[in-house]
């Protein structure tokens, strides 16, 4: 069993504290992604975990047993690390046998499991090279190529495919899918990348300042935001907020900080008559019409062929994105009006950050 | 290996990778110190401690027994003053003169250049000679009518009595001293130099770096690590150098060139008689101020590394 | 049963014994001398430390002849002190120290220093040589002139030892001993002056003297071989490598060494013996393998093989036919032989006297210092008498 | 000579030279005339007869002198130039010299004799080399015997010497433990006592051991050399503790880490330490001298300063074998010479 | 002038020929970004341009002027690393004032320009920690500043926001942008980033195994792909392909190789009767619905919350991907029928790749 438990764990290097207390708890099996920004703490939760990194206070636990003073080397762990840390003087066959043999794989059995492990991240043609002569995707392939071939109980990958192209990037998230499915270990996943955190996981975890925003499944991550933070931070581009005050009487109408109107929905949030709040509308829910009750200056246009996106300003400034399908007409310097439908709106307190929404 | 790995853990692992050369040091490296620390405390000429009668700090009294330090004539023991003053000077020249060469001489060997194992060996190949044969070596070529003086003549300066003049004596044994140990730091340094990532100085190149600069700013603070063995290792090799000097010119004229190991052998084990006490405290009086001398270089590195 | 032998070469010594031992062997069956050849660095320095330390070899060739004595195995019980006596005599006596007059030691090795002198030089010069009374000073005067004469750079050399400059030194006067046998550096002062100022006024070749430190040995036979030098004082073991290095390019000849104002003229004698330890398994056979060596057949075949100068009375007056020795060479070792009766009895005792090693480490230090220019004479000599009475503090 | 130029005016990479090629280039020559001139020199100098080595001023190449075999003389003759007098430009043979004068003869003519003044000629020399400062080494003594013996200690003490020193500096400088500080310390001041001093107190020791007159007497103190496990310690503090952490998440124990990763990441240092410690005990001669006094047990370098007497040294056969024990370190150095140069290109990652 | 050249550029290592012959002309002041799958050579050409690396074969010219053998440090460059390369001995603020130092900036300058690029890449708190006290975002970004504080002629971007946050990235995509618009320099700009790539080029290089496929306009690139490999690797997800036989007779006719037909476009491409083509056509124009003419069995569906991937396959096992915005109610396991608007395919010979577009 390979659960994952985290007890109110911190570290600190000195007197920064770079992780805050932190309370997870990883079933057995579950693929768990770790999102944030960029310095939040991801890769140090991930170290702490491994055993690599010293715990300032709390508890690991890992299938329900303390690990806190044992060493990485018997956690039964792998690693993909973000600098990939590659053997520079072995090739990239020694790279891959070396953790098999730590743990007195049969010859055969390394050979297949090396040509196999390489074959299914495209690097069998270079399995005689020294890490210096590869290329940077090449390397990360390496790295994911040394922990995958150990099929060990559990798997912590830090930004495993940030450098690799589009395709073969959708071709590895298939294969650690399906290597999920096979082995059905337990994974923890660091990623900057939405569709991937998206698409791969059971669980996520969104970190901020070394702090737990968020766990849960993707879709109720997306669908229903805790708070503001995690609103715009998942799902890219970013929510688009705009803020305002309840209106006194009418519960259900929102006065902008631009002097604009707006409906909220009906039901489903909790807002108070008068109360400042934050309203959510993600772009690809904002609609440019005539009648839309927002007026956006558009301050540039991204044409991405099969999309665009338009980004532009309220006129208080608050940034707008607006994605569209297909290839849009609208120009720079335009001034578009946008709405969105009630129903695909959130609402979040102003003060607090928190979402709005019931149950 | 697990198995132990775990009973002791990490940290107390490193003990075992430490206790088989702790063992070899502790016997034949710190045990003869201490004996040493005997010898310096007892009188007479008997080699066995059993047989040496107790005097506690009087070797030590004898070698300090100065009217004026920097006047070792007025010294009791004038030999041994000298001999401080001359390997303080020897030290100051060819420490630096044999670090700063054995730095330039590891640069350029380390460059991409033809031939490169055949440059490195010329260089690495005078510390393969024994000191008797260095000291031969460069007697030919200085002596009265030795090479040298042969091509002064030829090119009309002239010969020089290199030997008998003290000046000249001792500058060329710290030409000599540089000359056959300059390929050992040259050696070490070069090893260090490729601890440097090589991705590095493409960003320096980039960033515009003129040589210097990037000698100055990317190759001394990345090589200190090694810098600093050289440096320690510099130091102590330097104050104990003998053999070669010794060789070459027996310390003279007169005592131009005597330094202290030599003073140390001849009390302790060529003389006679055998003054194993006096050796042993004139040894113990260098290695402390060596001690002191090296407790600087550390810090004065960790400090530039922290700072 | 194993016997070891330490020796050491300054030709082919060690070579010679092992070969006339193969014979000792064959006649006590079961007995095996090794020779261990070594270099003489280990006789001077590690020696002393390892009988010390009680692992020393059976026997040994040594040059430090009374003060290795308290280790020495008296082989009075295994041989005919007799016939002893009456080869080796009053040599026998630099083996022996205070209470210990046993019999210790077989002088294998007889050296006696004197001069050599470049006759071409003189030659082309038409300078006659001095006499065989001629003093130094006569000498100083010859040499400078031939000097002068061929423009040959150095007049005299004198090799940088304690044990070279003693015989001069005693004929200018230095006692050495004191009234109670102790040593001293009374009456050396004459010496040293005379001597810094033939340094200083370019009579002795400087180099030899002020190019080196310490009391590291220095000689000037280099000098002398390639025709530099008039007139070179050494000692009787340098005649095998004029003989061989000379060659045809002069001619030369010994001269014995010139008298001082003190009257004397005397050499100073020297060598090396083989001795046995005290430590040994096998006393009596160490003391037979000696007393072998000891016999005057073997004694002469060694001599002439190795082309020392005997020590052994009835070997040395029956005259010594060196082994392939020139006539120049035959001639100069015969000369050395017959200087022996000029040493003056000061030399003889100075020789056995323990305490000369110290004594002719001081005088070459300080000695030096005063030709550099580091002390004045004065200074010099007075150090000399401080650091003798430290050195004998020390060893008491 | 293009191509010549063209070797040598390149860099590695093909590029043209930059300024500081040609400096470099100038002062490896310049290099090459001061370090290595000298040691052609004792080289060639190893090839000179004894009397060849005394002579003002020295040669560069051997010469020796021509002789002659003429019928009616025993011995070779020496042959003379004449530069003066009625015979200029002759070559003769000297029968003997007598003061100014020397007896020749003709070697066309050997019947007639002439007397010819001794400042009037000059030897005919030509370039001969004394081979046999080399062969009498072999008759004299068991060279094959000391050699073993030198391979055997030098191998050996090299080996446990990088072994012990690597696996201490592997704990010194990537374990943080308490005592660390001490340790090292201790370790740079063994550094301070110079080795002559502690020869005496160590000897004693090693007596005491009963390792007196045996290899391992030399083998076991030399392994125990500070200097290495501070050179190796400082060099790994550069191998980055990233790769070390993939190492423990690849399970290896602390060992394998050791052995798998360290060792092979610290090639150049240990290739370094190689080098000296194989110098170091193959040159050694104080400690052999002192604890070997069999001639069974002898080191190629107690036999070669077996020709240092006390009142003379015999400098051609002590240059033979200079050259002879310097040949095998010269090639050791040359192989490993190579290692220094597989430092990290990049550290494998980013 | 910055214009660069690259005239028949070749780059061997030993035998291996990486770089083939590119030959390629960036205007002054132009943004170009490279892409291509992990390993095609894009770090090799950059290192290339910047005079890292030698060259083998061919000829660059920076301004005009053949730089084959001017040393890197003299070609007025500024690169970001993919792997960083930072000085591991300085901090931050170090490693920003360095190149600075080098050109002999003034003091003053130094520190108001790298307080402005610390606050631009949000590194303004980490100034004084090295390097390995950052977490790999913070490296990345540090890398980045050390190019972009110099202000050079021209850029070299190797993957410079691959280890960054979705927010940051979006942020930093935009600041280089500015930058760009600012110092009005060439940049160079690799990326993986279908977003980077299409937002930020005025031109695009696709580069496969050491050749130069296309070189265009991202919307051209798009649009007007040239041959089967630039239509793949444009765009995410990936173009489909269905292969078939243009009909004997009528040549607006498609026998796919599952035995359905499609109708072709009627003009714009020189397919001829009964030959062998590739339709291409991306999946953001496929629409399922019930007169589809190809069956797609469904595979797995990713719903992203805005929108949602359907992958199946044809009949023949032709991979098939539809994208469609919002969350879809395909699910696993499902047959669909799937079609596209004739305008928005893309035909291709089978047998050379190449593109069967007219003019
Ligand atoms: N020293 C070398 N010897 C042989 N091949 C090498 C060497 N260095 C790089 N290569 C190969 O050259 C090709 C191009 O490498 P390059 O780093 O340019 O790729 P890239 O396009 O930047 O890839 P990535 O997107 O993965 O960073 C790669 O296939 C790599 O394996
Ligand atoms: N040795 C250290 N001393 C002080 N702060 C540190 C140290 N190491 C890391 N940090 C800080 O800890 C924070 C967390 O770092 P971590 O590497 O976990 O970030 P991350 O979430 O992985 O970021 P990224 O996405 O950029 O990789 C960062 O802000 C970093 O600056
Ligand atoms: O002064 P030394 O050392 O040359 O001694 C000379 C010898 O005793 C002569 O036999
Ligand atoms: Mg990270
Ligand atoms: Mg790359």
């Amino acid at each position: 069993m390979a659960s994952i438990e985290l007890r109110q764990v911190r570290k600190a290097y000195g007197a920064a504290e770079v992780i805050k207390g932190i309370d997870l708890s990883i079933a057995h099996g579950e693929f768990c992604v770790f999102v944030g920004p960029s310095g939040c703490g991801k890769s140090t939760l991930l170290r702490m975990i491994s055993g690599l990194e010293d715990i300032s206070g709390g508890e690991i636990a890992i299938g329900g047993e303390v690990v806190n003073r044992i060493p990485a080397a018997d956690r039964g762990l792998a690693m993909v690390f973000q600098s990939y840390a590659l053997y520079p003087h072995m090739t990239v066959r020694q790279n891959l046998s070396f953790g098999l043999e730590n743990i007195n794989t049969p010859r055969p059995e390394i050979t297949r499991k090396v040509a196999e492990v390489s074959k299914m991240l495209q690097i069998d043609q270079l399995l005689d090279r020294r890490p210096k002569d590869l290329s940077g995707g090449q390397r990360q392939r390496v790295a994911i190529g040394r922990a995958v071939v150990r099929e060990p109980r559990v798997f912590l990958f830090d930004e495993p495919l940030s450098n690799l192209d589009a395709e073969l990037r959708v071709d590895m998230r298939g294969e650690i899918a399906a290597l999920h499915r096979r082995l059905g270990n337990t994974m923890i996943y660091v990623t900057h990348d939405q569709v991937e955190a998206m698409t791969m996981a059971d669980k996520i975890a969104v970190l901020r300042l070394g702090k737990l925003e968020q766990f849960g499944a993707p879709l109720d991550l997306y669908n229903r935001p805790a708070n503001l933070f995690v609103a715009g931070f998942i799902g890219s581009p970013k929510m688009n907020f705009l803020t305002g005050q309840v209106d006194a009487g009418d519960r259900s109408l929102l006065h902008l900080d631009t002097g604009e109107t707006l409906r909220l929905p009906a039901a489903g949030f909790a807002q108070r008559a008068g109360e400042k709040v934050t309203l959510g509308i993600r772009p690809n829910h904002m609609q440019a019409s005539a009648e839309g009750p927002v007026a956006v200056q558009v301050r540039s246009v991204e044409q991405l062929g099969g999309e665009s996106y338009v980004y532009g300003h309220t006129a208080t400034g608050a940034p707008i994105t607006v994605h569209s399908p297909g290839q849009t007409r609208i120009a720079i310097g335009d001034t578009v009006r946008v709405g969105a439908p009630e129903d695909e709106t959130h609402l979040f307190d102003s003060a607090s950050g928190l979402s709005l929404r019931e149950g | 290996m697990l198995a132990l790995q775990r009973m002791l853990g990490i940290h107390r692992l490193a003990w075992v990778f430490l206790l088989p050369n702790l063992l070899l040091f502790g016997l034949f490296a710190f045990l003869p110190v201490i004996l040493n620390v005997a010898y310096a405390t007892t009188g007479g000429a008997n080699v066995l401690l059993a047989d040496r009668p107790y005097v506690g700090a009087e070797n030590f009294g004898f070698l300090t027994d100065c009217a004026n330090y920097l006047d070792p004539n007025s010294c009791r023991e004038d030999k041994f003053w000298r001999a401080v003053w001359n390997t303080l000077w020897f030290v100051t020249l060819q420490v630096g003169i044999m670090v700063g060469f054995s730095l330039l001489t590891a640069i350029v060997l380390n460059r991409e250049i033809r031939a490169r194992g055949f440059f490195r060996a010329v260089f690495f190949f005078p510390v393969l000679l024994s000191p008797v044969v260095v000291a031969l070596i460069w007697k030919w070529i200085l002596q009265r009518e030795g090479v040298l003086n042969a091509f002064l003549d030829w090119t009309g300066v002239g010969g020089y009595n290199w030997m008998v003049d003290a000046d000249w004596a001792f500058g060329w044994s710290v030409f000599l001293s540089v000359w056959a140990h300059m390929g050992f730091y040259t050696l070490i340094l070069l090893a260090g130099l490729q601890a440097i990532p090589r991705d590095v100085y493409e960003a320096a190149t980039m960033d515009r770096a003129s040589p210097w600069r990037v000698f100055r700013r990317i190759t001394l603070p990345l090589l200190s690590p090694t810098m600093l063995v050289v440096l320690v290792l510099a130091l102590i090799k330097g104050v104990q150098t003998f053999d070669e000097v010794y060789a070459f010119t027996g310390g003279g004229p007169g005592t131009a060139t005597t330094f202290i190991i030599q003073y140390i052998y001849e009390e302790g084990f060529a003389g006679a008689p055998r003054l194993f006490g006096l050796a042993a405290a004139a040894s113990l009086m260098v290695a402390g101020v060596l001690v002191v001398l090296t407790l600087v270089q550390l810090w004065v590195s960790r400090r530039s590394a922290n700072g | 049963q194993e016997i070891r032998f330490m020796c050491y070469s300054d030709g082919n010594e060690c070579e010679v014994y092992d070969d006339v031992l193969t014979r000792f062997e064959a006649a006590n069956p079961g007995v095996d001398v090794v020779v261990d050849v070594v270099p003489y660095q280990a006789i001077l320095e590690n020696l002393p430390v390892q009988l010390a330390a009680g692992t020393g070899p059976d026997m040994a060739k040594v040059t430090d002849l009374g003060g290795l004595n308290q280790y020495y195995l008296d082989l009075a019980p295994h041989i005919d002190t007799g016939y002893w006596d009456a080869s080796f005599g009053p040599i026998l006596n630099w083996y022996r120290v205070g209470d210990r007059q046993g019999y210790y030691g077989l002088h294998s090795q007889l050296t006696i220093t004197g001069a050599f002198v470049n006759a071409t030089l003189f030659e082309q010069a038409g300078i006659a040589m001095p006499g065989s009374t001629a003093t130094w000073d006569d000498w100083a005067a010859a040499s400078r002139a031939v000097a002068e004469a061929t423009g040959t750079p150095f007049p005299m050399a004198i090799d940088r030892s304690g044990h070279r400059v003693a015989g001069p030194a005693i004929s200018y006067g230095a006692q050495y001993f004191d009234a109670e046998g102790n040593g001293s550096f009374e009456g050396f002062g004459p010496f040293a002056a005379a001597f810094v100022g033939w340094n200083e006024d370019g009579t002795f070749a400087r180099d030899v003297w002020a190019s080196q430190g310490g009391a590291t040995y220095q000689d000037a036979a280099q000098e002398f071989i390639n025709g530099q030098l008039v007139f070179y004082y050494s000692g009787s073991w340098q005649v095998g490598r004029m003989d061989s290095q000379v060659g045809d390019l002069f001619d030369w000849q010994v001269v014995g060494s010139p008298c001082g104002p003190a009257g004397a003229c005397s050499g100073m004698p020297g060598g090396a013996g083989i001795v046995g330890f005290e430590q040994t398994q096998h006393p009596e056979i160490v003391a037979a393998v000696i007393d072998f060596l000891a016999q005057e057949d073997i004694y002469a075949e060694v001599a002439a093989r190795t082309r020392n100068l005997p020590a052994h009375a009835a070997v040395a007056s029956a005259g010594v036919q060196f082994e392939g020795a020139s006539p120049a060479a035959q001639e100069a070792l015969t000369a050395f032989a017959a200087d022996l009766a000029d040493v003056s009895p000061i030399a003889f005792a100075y020789q056995g006297y323990a305490g000369n090693r110290a004594m002719f480490g001081i005088t070459v230090e300080r000695l030096s210092q005063a030709i550099v220019g580091e002390l004045s004479v004065d200074d010099a000599v007075a150090r000399m008498g401080e650091d003798l009475a430290a050195a004998m503090a020390a060893s008491q | 000579m293009s191509r010549t130029w063209a070797f040598l005016s390149a860099t590695r990479g093909g590029a043209r030279l930059h300024w500081t090629d040609w400096a470099s280039y100038g002062y490896l020559f310049l290099g090459v005339f001061l370090m290595f001139f000298p040691v052609i020199w004792l080289v060639l100098s190893s090839f000179k007869t004894e009397a060849d080595l005394q002579r003002y001023p020295p040669t560069f190449l051997p010469y020796q002198q021509q002789t002659i075999t003429l019928d009616g003389y025993a011995d070779p003759l020496p042959l003379f130039e004449i530069t003066a007098g009625e015979h200029a430009g002759m070559i003769l043979a000297q029968l003997r010299r007598v003061g100014l004068q020397a007896q020749m003869v003709d070697p066309a003519n050997p019947e007639e004799r002439l007397t010819i003044a001794i400042a009037d000629r000059v030897p005919v020399e030509r370039f001969t080399l004394a081979t046999e400062n080399y062969t009498e080494l072999f008759g004299r003594f068991n060279f094959l015997l000391y050699f073993w013996n030198s391979t055997f200690i030098t191998v050996t003490a090299t080996l446990i010497m990088l072994l012990t020193n690597s696996m201490a500096a592997f704990a010194l400088s990537k374990y943080d433990f308490r005592g660390r500080t001490v340790v090292l310390l201790l370790v740079i001041g063994t550094l301070m006592i110079p080795q002559t001093v502690v020869l005496v107190p160590l000897f004693l020791i090693v007596t005491e051991l009963g390792m007196f007159n045996s290899l391992w007497g030399v083998i076991i103190p030399g392994a125990a050399t500070p200097t290495g496990v501070f050179l190796l310690r400082q060099y790994m503090l550069t191998i980055p503790d990233e790769i070390l952490d993939a190492a423990r998440m690849d399970k290896a124990s602390e060992w394998k880490i050791y052995w798998r990763i360290i060792l092979p990441l610290s090639a150049p240092a240990i290739a370094v330490l190689a080098i000296l410690a194989i110098m170091w005990r193959w040159n050694d001669f104080l400690w052999p001298l002192i604890v070997l006094t069999q001639s069974e047990n002898f080191t190629l370098q107690l036999a070669l300063n077996s020709f240092q007497g006390e009142l003379q040294t015999q400098w051609s056969s002590l240059l033979a074998m200079t050259v002879l024990t310097l040949l095998p370190i010269a090639m050791v150095f040359m192989f490993l010479q190579k290692y220094i140069a597989t430092g990290i290109a990049s550290t494998g990652g980013k």
